[in-house]
């Protein structure tokens, strides 16, 4: 039952993991660049979702898609003014340009006055409710944590398996060259994409908001999603959610189970031997070069 | 399909005219002595397979290249050359059969050979799909050509000890060399990223000749090149072998190219081996014809003039 | 259906001058190609056909001059407008898209088409050029071979079916056998369906006797033009362009002749 | 001749942390402090001396608090340090400091490496994690006749301080923690945490926390149907714990010398003072604006002692005698000498009754 | 306009190409040496943070400028480095040995990340280093009896036989001279065979492997020798800031560290040494330039993280080969004075390919 209840916490936790992991494998798929402005827009997000509901004082069910919705216009936006620029330079620079735009971002919110340096809570409808199945407990928060990461994962998969956009969204990452002449509008689409990451930056915002309260360090989170992301296999969105569901259950069993201090670096280990025996994670594809 | 049996020579073949033999260039005979005089086996292919997936590659494929010959592997479109090439290199790993290569203490199975070994045996190639160091100089690539008789250590290399010095200009020397023989003295200083892809080609077999190769692996030489420069590019086939004495393995679709410089062909097939003999048996032969040279004797028949007969009765 | 070249011209070059930073590597480049016609580019080793090609394709933005198509400008513009407007592009060095299937290869290829029916007819049709193509349909494209790929290149340029086809060396690492076929297929697509082409090829012989008009390219700046049934003739052409030599020039190997008409 | 004191001005410096996960915390000192100087400059400064404070932010990185000090001391020639938050932040600093014989006052942080081992520098004010849970402990867990007694903190120095505090006094009663669990900084999740002290079957549990983690572990606690009497340290009395955890929060208990002045507290000069600071800052005050308004009180009457020649030497020789009394928000008497460099290690007990800290035992300490 | 006229083959391999060489960094030393009399003391601090962060950079751009790898834990070799030299030094070891143990140490723990480098590449491989870093940092916290955990540790004052070197002129020296010593090893190594090899692994794993270079032992040499100035950079950094705690040797660390060579011009010494410059006077310059905006903008304890972000973005938007490329061109522009035409740099078109197959 304990054994039960551990893993259960351990599924509520990786589907954080999972739902953060799945922003981070969404731009790689289709960029090929690693964002570290992920766990960023996630916290821009949060506080967008409290600017809604308390400056502007929308209801729940209404300021969840302004939130959403406002956070892709901000990814288009950004993407035209900094990351466009730059399109067609080596990956590199762009995963250099995220850590910049992260920077930027936690210090934009920090410098609002008043807001900026607090912690908040966001007041979702469903917040402390608890969902009991006999001796074990799941908090409401959870519960919608679980099925707005399985849905997202199942339309973003869909997208890229089934769609002329998706696929040419993966194309555009491949060979950007390439895909212009094919008539690909690489611009639009990279615009596009990184809409979508901030926008699921800001679905992962807002459903974190009630667990770990709104503030401007909240995306440093991300750093456990990328352990996810990278156990999955980076390029895959299955293998964000399971990587992640694998991380937060050894996370929750080594605290449990192991010496104090495993806990934190669990996750780190068990991406270290993934590394060794898999390297390119339990879903990645399997990379080599043809000469 | 009814192809008369002519001999080479004889007919037109993709690239034009074909050149007369060349004075001072004379043929070697078929499986004859090679340059270096050993005529002995330097790469002998046993009983090849390689399987990707679904995809058997190369089929059962055996050959023996000789010292000091030219050896060229010919067929159609995926027929499995390359993929020789990369069980050579030990890229791959055949997954039946082995390779046995006469190395410097004797006979070995290169396929137990870590690939980074394989140059330090003597082997250099280039590749279908020019792979230099782009972010460096031609001169830079050369010298990294070097790299298996670099003489000196990570310690020696800190300090710049004098013996450094020393091994730097003896590389240096033997760099300018290649240089010279390829006749790259223009592009020495220029960045790989920014020359056009026939200079590319040749510097990739200038940075294969660097390594002082007995085998040269090359994977399509002339592709991309154009006529004068493919006959540039069979001279120089011809110098190495000549001069340098080093033995030629190459991939080429050119057919002019190979019957110029090849002693012997090997036509593969779907990964199998479908004839061996003189450019001339192999290009007679049927299946060959068939399912790799096609009808080239004319070309004319691509024009306009003849399309608008063609166009009247459609 | 027939089309016969016209002399409207489908796309035309004026002056057109591209530069890699520093390094000119096209000059006050004119060239037209009318409808209906292929046309094809000759030029040794870094001439700059590629970088012709590229310039039309909005790849490389010309520093001068101007391009238009289909009567439309079209310099400078992003490259997949132009595309949209009718015109594709075999790369040089097949620029497959090495993580997707083949299948995706040739559907990304047909990206700017509205109609699933003419695609997937189409992809019959390519399929039918080149079965090999049809039996790897789900392969990665990146671990196909080199002339495989170029296969799957010139399949997926196709698919868009366009007013335009630019090829930069199609018959790149192609068996003899292939090139052959390729150029038949061109030729077929152009008279079938009226496709103009315009062709950079190393293979002379070929692109001379499959091409209406030839321009010949020369360190960047265009020397001759004419019909290919006339370039055919002249001396200089089949010297270095066919190979065609005279007995005994060649005896001093490292003896370049001087082209007479630099 | 002491480096900062000209003619008409006090140069200080203090480092905050205004960007990193203190920032909350570092802005409210640094407000505090303002308001003192303003006040005192306002009043004509000390011995006809304005005062002038430099802070920078280290963004609580170690690194960055020696860069920052280094700054103040070498550059800008700060006359003494005052009020510099976090622990190991100090630790890097005071270094610096000492080589140019800075004064390092009134730390913001509790920890006793701010006056032991022994530095004629080194002033304190801050009743240590230390002593605050060792003498808590023993009371807490008598009164509510506990049997199995937990922690949980945060696996740094600081939480340290407070589990080894806590040991002590269980010590001191003949007992021992059945259970110990950590957590890094910045964790999350506090699930398998909680679950391990749950299974233990804890009707106490210390904590070792500050801010989120005290509200994320008891809600965690509270939703596993888990519900021991919880034990926080001083940096746990904050009213962020209220204001982001609710009601579920009530029932905590938390160590605390200064009250958190609240806008309508009971007592007329807090209101006054608080609703001043509302004024000036356009936010609530809370008990770390009281910190930093108290230090540079403190500050202001030992610089006032020492007389208008002011040096390192007349400042330790006025605070050599130096005894402050108790103020407006309750802060218990403070004594120091040439040898007590800490001015009080008492502290009293709140208890979160209606979402609202409630002073619940009166100033007490070891011995 | 410069012209060189080579005659001969070591002219390629001189460390000074020409007279103006030798002019310039001749009169760079000097200035070094004379600094500790021409600045004030709190600059030579900066200095000598500058010197560290110098050496740590050379060892990041060897691994990641050069040799392609990059690393998101470097801050680990740090913290190896700072506490081998700070427990060594405290236990009353000369502190020559120190270094050179706290160097080597590094270098060890080096050629164990390594290990995984050899399987993984790219995004992975910058996931292994992170999760090593992780693991390291949680180690110094954790291994309390020797590296005094969470609580940190004080670091005594470098000294060799009852010398001990406690002004801090005398430690800037000491800095000046590793850091001049480290330079010319790099510098060294990158013109001969091991140099290019990292470069060939740079640009093709497969086409360096078939030129024979042992892939798997070049990369361990790398991070090895990378990690090693690493270390040697973590101690003198000890002594530099006096206390040790695990916290300084976090993510953020790494990442600044990558930033730094980023900015100052990724595969050049150069922008080592620009990076560790831009990222120890940044800070200052931002401090500075608050008086001058209004107390609003000023206090915002954001607005270090803002000018930071927008500086890095505008590098990268504008200068992609980093500072010393922006160096480059401002020379260039000297040299061909009147015959500078605009659109000489003017950035190219450019498209992405994949790296996943490389
Ligand atoms: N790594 C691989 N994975 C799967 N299939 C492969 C791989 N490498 C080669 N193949 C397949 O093996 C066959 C032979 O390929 P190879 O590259 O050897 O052909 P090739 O003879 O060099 O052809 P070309 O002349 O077109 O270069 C092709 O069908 C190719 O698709
Ligand atoms: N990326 C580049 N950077 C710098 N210079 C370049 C670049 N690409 C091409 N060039 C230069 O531009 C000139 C023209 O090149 P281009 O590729 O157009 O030639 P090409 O005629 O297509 O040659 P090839 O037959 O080899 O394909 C060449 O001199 C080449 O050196
Ligand atoms: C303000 C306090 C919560 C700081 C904490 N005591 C520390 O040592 O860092
Ligand atoms: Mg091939
Ligand atoms: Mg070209």
């Amino acid at each position: 039952m304990q054994l039960l209840q551990l893993l259960i916490s351990g599924v509520a936790q990786g589907c954080i993991y999972g739902l953060i992991a799945l922003g981070f494998v969404l731009i790689y798929k289709a960029t090929e660049t690693v964002s570290f402005a992920q766990g960023d827009l996630m916290m821009v997000g949060a506080f967008a979702g409290l600017a809604t509901m308390t400056v502007l004082g929308f209801p729940f069910w209404l300021s969840v898609p302004a939130a959403i919705i406002a956070m892709g216009l901000f990814g288009v936006v950004l993407e035209r003014v900094v990351i466009r620029p730059i399109l067609g330079q080596p990956a590199f620079s762009i995963v250099m340009l995220t850590i910049g735009v992260g920077y930027v971002l936690r210090g934009l919110i920090t410098m609002i006055p008043d807001i900026g340096t607090d912690t908040h809570t966001l007041p979702v409808p469903y917040a402390g409710e608890v969902i009991r199945l006999g001796a074990l407990v799941l908090s409401a928060e959870q519960v919608v944590v679980i099925g707005v990461t399985v849905v997202l994962c199942a339309g973003l998969f869909a997208m890229f398996r089934y769609s002329k956009l998706g696929i040419a969204m993966q194309a555009a990452s491949q060979n950007q060259l390439a895909a212009y002449y094919m008539g690909i509008p690489v611009k639009r689409i990279n615009g596009l994409v990184w809409g979508l990451a901030a926008a699921v930056a800001a679905v992962a915002g807002l459903l974190l908001a009630p667990i770990t309260f709104v503030h401007a360090n909240m995306g440093f989170i991300g750093l456990k999603a990328f352990p996810a992301a990278v156990v999955g296999g980076f390029g895959s969105l299955p293998g964000a959610i399971v990587g992640g569901l694998i991380i937060g259950i050894v996370e929750a069993l080594a605290g449990f189970y192991l010496p104090e201090g495993f806990k934190d670096i669990a996750p780190y280990i068990v991406v270290l031997f993934m590394l060794v025996l898999k390297p390119n994670g339990l879903f990645g594809e399997k990379l080599r070069k043809k000469v | 399909m009814n192809h008369p049996n002519i001999p080479i020579e004889g007919r037109a073949p993709v690239q034009g005219a074909v050149e007369p033999a060349l004075p001072g260039h004379q043929r070697r005979p078929l499986g004859g002595d090679a340059a270096g005089g050993a005529g002995g086996i330097l790469l002998s292919a046993n009983n090849l397979s390689v399987r990707f997936g679904g995809v058997l590659a190369v089929n059962n494929v055996s050959f023996d290249v000789k010292r000091g010959e030219v050896f060229t592997l010919i067929g159609p479109n995926g027929a499995g050359k390359t993929t020789v090439f990369n069980l050579i290199s030990r890229i791959y790993t055949p997954t039946t059969g082995h390779i046995g290569y006469a190395g410097p203490d004797g006979m070995l199975k290169l396929t137990e050979q870590p690939p980074h070994k394989i140059a330090s045996l003597g082997i250099a190639r280039t590749f279908q799909n020019i792979e230099l160091f782009e972010h460096a100089t031609v001169l830079q690539n050369l010298l990294i050509g070097r790299h298996t008789h670099r003489k000196t250590g990570l310690w020696s290399e800190l300090f710049f000890t004098g013996k450094t010095r020393a091994a730097e200009i003896e590389a240096r020397e033997k760099v300018e060399h290649v240089i010279e023989l390829l006749d790259l003295q223009h592009h020495r200083e220029s960045m790989v990223a920014g020359l056009p892809y026939g200079v590319r080609k040749v510097v990739e077999l200038a940075r294969a000749l660097c390594t002082e190769p007995q085998l040269l692996l090359l994977d399509e030489p002339s592709s991309g090149l154009n006529v004068e420069e493919t006959d540039d590019m069979a001279f120089w086939i011809t110098d190495i072998k000549n001069e340098l004495g080093i033995t030629v393995l190459m991939v080429e679709h050119d057919m002019s190219l190979v019957s110029k410089v090849s002693d012997r062909v090997l036509a593969m097939s779907m990964g199998e081996e479908l004839a061996t003999g003189t450019p001339a048996q192999v290009q007679a032969h049927p299946g060959v014809i068939e399912a790799y040279l096609g009808s080239v004797d004319d070309v004319s028949n691509l024009r306009r003039e003849h399309q608008k007969t063609a166009r009247v009765t459609a | 259906m027939t089309v016969a070249t016209s002399d409207a011209p489908v796309l035309k070059l004026l002056n057109v001058e591209s530069a890699y930073g520093p390094i000119k590597a096209i000059r006050g480049v004119s060239l037209q190609v009318r409808r209906g016609e292929i046309a094809t580019v000759l030029g040794s080793n870094g001439a700059g056909k590629t970088t012709i090609l590229k310039t039309i394709s909005g790849i490389i933005d010309p520093r001068k001059g101007s391009i238009e198509f289909k009567g439309e400008p079209i310099t400078a513009q992003d490259p997949a407008f132009i595309v949209q407007q009718g015109l594709s592009h075999v790369p040089e060095g097949r620029e497959v898209f090495p993580l997707l299937s083949v299948r995706d290869n040739l559907l990304m290829g047909a990206y700017t088409r509205k109609d699933r029916d003419g695609v997937a007819r189409d992809i019959e049709v390519v399929f039918g050029y080149f079965p090999i193509l049809r039996e790897r349909a789900a392969q990665d494209a990146g671990l196909l071979s080199g002339g495989q790929q170029q296969m799957l290149a010139i399949s997926r340029a196709l698919m868009a079916n366009p007013d335009l086809i630019l090829l930069d060396e199609p018959s790149l690492g192609l068996s003899p056998k292939l090139t052959k076929e390729i150029f038949e297929i061109v030729v077929r697509i152009n008279r079938e369906r009226g496709t103009t082409i315009l062709l950079v090829e190393q293979n002379a012989n070929m692109a001379l006797n499959a091409s209406d008009y030839g321009y010949v390219l020369e360190n960047g700046r265009i020397v001759m033009e004419d019909t290919c049934a006339r370039l055919r003739e002249k001396d200089d052409i089949k010297e270095f362009y066919l190979g065609m030599k005279e007995e005994g020039v060649r005896a001093d190997r490292r003896w370049k002749k001087k082209k007479n008409w630099r | 001749q002491t480096q900062g004191v000209t003619k008409d001005e006090i140069v200080l410096g203090s480092i905050q942390d205004l960007s990193g996960p203190l920032a909350g915390f570092g802005k409210q000192v640094r407000f505090g402090m303002m308001l003192r100087v303003d006040e005192a400059n306002e009043q004509g400064g000390i011995n006809g001396r304005k005062i002038k404070l430099n802070v920078e932010d280290s963004g609580y990185e170690p690194r960055r608090a020696v860069l920052a000090a280094q700054k103040l001391v070498n550059q800008d020639k700060i006359f003494a340090m005052v009020g510099h938050i976090g622990t190991a932040q100090n630790m890097a600093a005071m270094p610096v400091q000492f080589q140019k014989n800075v004064i390092n006052f009134f730390p913001v942080t509790a920890a006793r490496e701010m006056y032991e081992p022994f530095h004629k520098l080194k002033y304190s004010f801050a009743a240590t994690y230390y002593d605050q849970m060792k003498a808590a402990v023993p009371l807490l867990v008598k009164e509510k006749g506990a049997k199995k007694v937990c922690t949980m903190y945060q696996d740094d120095e600081f939480g340290l301080e407070v589990f080894r505090g806590a040991e002590e006094g269980l010590k001191s009663m003949g007992m021992q923690f059945a259970e110990v669990t950590t957590f890094k900084r910045g964790a999350t999740d506090f699930a398998s945490q909680m679950q391990k002290l749950a299974s233990s079957q804890c009707d106490f549990v210390v904590l070792g926390t500050i801010i989120r983690e005290t509200i994320g572990g008891i809600a965690t606690a509270k939703r596993l149907g888990f519900n021991p009497t919880f034990l926080g340290s001083s940096a746990a009395y904050t009213d962020l714990i209220h204001k982001l955890g609710g009601p579920a929060m009530d029932g905590l208990y938390a160590t605390m010398t200064v009250q958190n002045p609240y806008l309508d507290a009971a007592s007329q000069p807090i209101r006054f003072w608080a609703n001043k600071y509302k004024t000036k800052f356009n936010e609530d005050p809370t008990v770390f604006s009281v910190y930093g308004y108290s230090l540079v009180d403190s500050f202001l009457r030992a610089a006032n002692k020492a007389g208008p020649n002011l040096t390192t030497d007349s400042f330790i020789k006025a605070m050599d005698t130096m005894v402050i009394p108790p103020d407006m928000f309750g802060s218990s008497e403070m004594t120091f000498g040439p040898q007590k460099r800490l001015g009080s290690n008492a502290t009293r007990l709140s208890q979160l009754e209606n979402a609202r800290w409630k002073v619940v035992s009166d100033y007490f300490k070891v011995n | 306009m410069r012209f060189l006229f080579k005659t001969d083959y070591n002219q390629d391999i001189r460390l000074a190409k020409h007279g103006g060489h030798v002019f310039w960094y001749g009169l760079l030393c000097l200035f070094m040496v004379a600094a500790p009399w021409l600045v004030q003391e709190y600059w030579l601090a900066q200095f000598t943070f500058v010197l560290i962060y110098a050496i740590v950079g050379l060892g990041l751009m060897l691994l990641a400028g050069f040799t392609g790898l990059f690393s998101l834990g470097h801050a680990a070799f740090l913290g190896v480095g700072a506490y081998t030299q700070a427990i060594m030094v405290n236990a009353g070891f000369p502190f020559p040995l120190a270094l050179a143990c706290a160097g080597l140490l590094s270098a060890a723990v080096g050629m164990v990340v390594g290990l995984p480098a050899l399987r993984v590449k790219g995004i992975y491989l910058g996931m292994a280093t992170l999760a090593f870093g992780f693991i390291v940092e949680e180690g110094m916290a954790r291994w309390e009896s020797v590296t005094g955990g969470n609580a940190g540790m004080m670091v005594n004052y470098p000294a060799l036989f009852g010398w001990e070197l406690d002004t801090p002129t005398e430690f800037y020296f000491l800095c000046l001279l590793v850091t001049v010593l480290c330079t010319l090893g790099i510098v060294n190594l990158l013109r001969s065979s091991t140099g290019r090899a990292f470069v060939a692994i740079r640009d093709s794993e497969i086409s360096a492997q078939s030129m024979g270079i042992h892939l798997a032992r070049y990369k361990t040499m790398s991070f090895a020798l990378s990690a090693a100035l690493a270390g040697l950079g973590g101690a003198l950094y000890a002594h530099q800031i006096q206390f040790l705690s695990p916290d300084q040797f976090s993510l953020l660390q790494s990442v600044d560290l990558l930033l730094m060579i980023v900015i100052g011009g990724l595969g050049s010494i150069h922008g080592a040494f620009l990076g560790a410059i831009f990222i120890i006077v940044m800070p200052q310059l931002i401090s500075i330039g608050k008086d001058f905006l209004p107390a609003v903008i000023a206090d915002a304890t954001g607005l270090k993280g803002v000018v930071y972000g927008v500086v890095l973005v505008a590098i990268v938007l504008f200068e992609p080969m980093g500072l010393y490329g922006r160096w480059l061109k401002i020379r260039t522009y000297f040299q061909l004075f009147p015959f500078y035409r605009k659109g000489m740099f003017k950035r190219q078109k450019s498209f992405q390919k994949s790296d996943r197959l490389k």
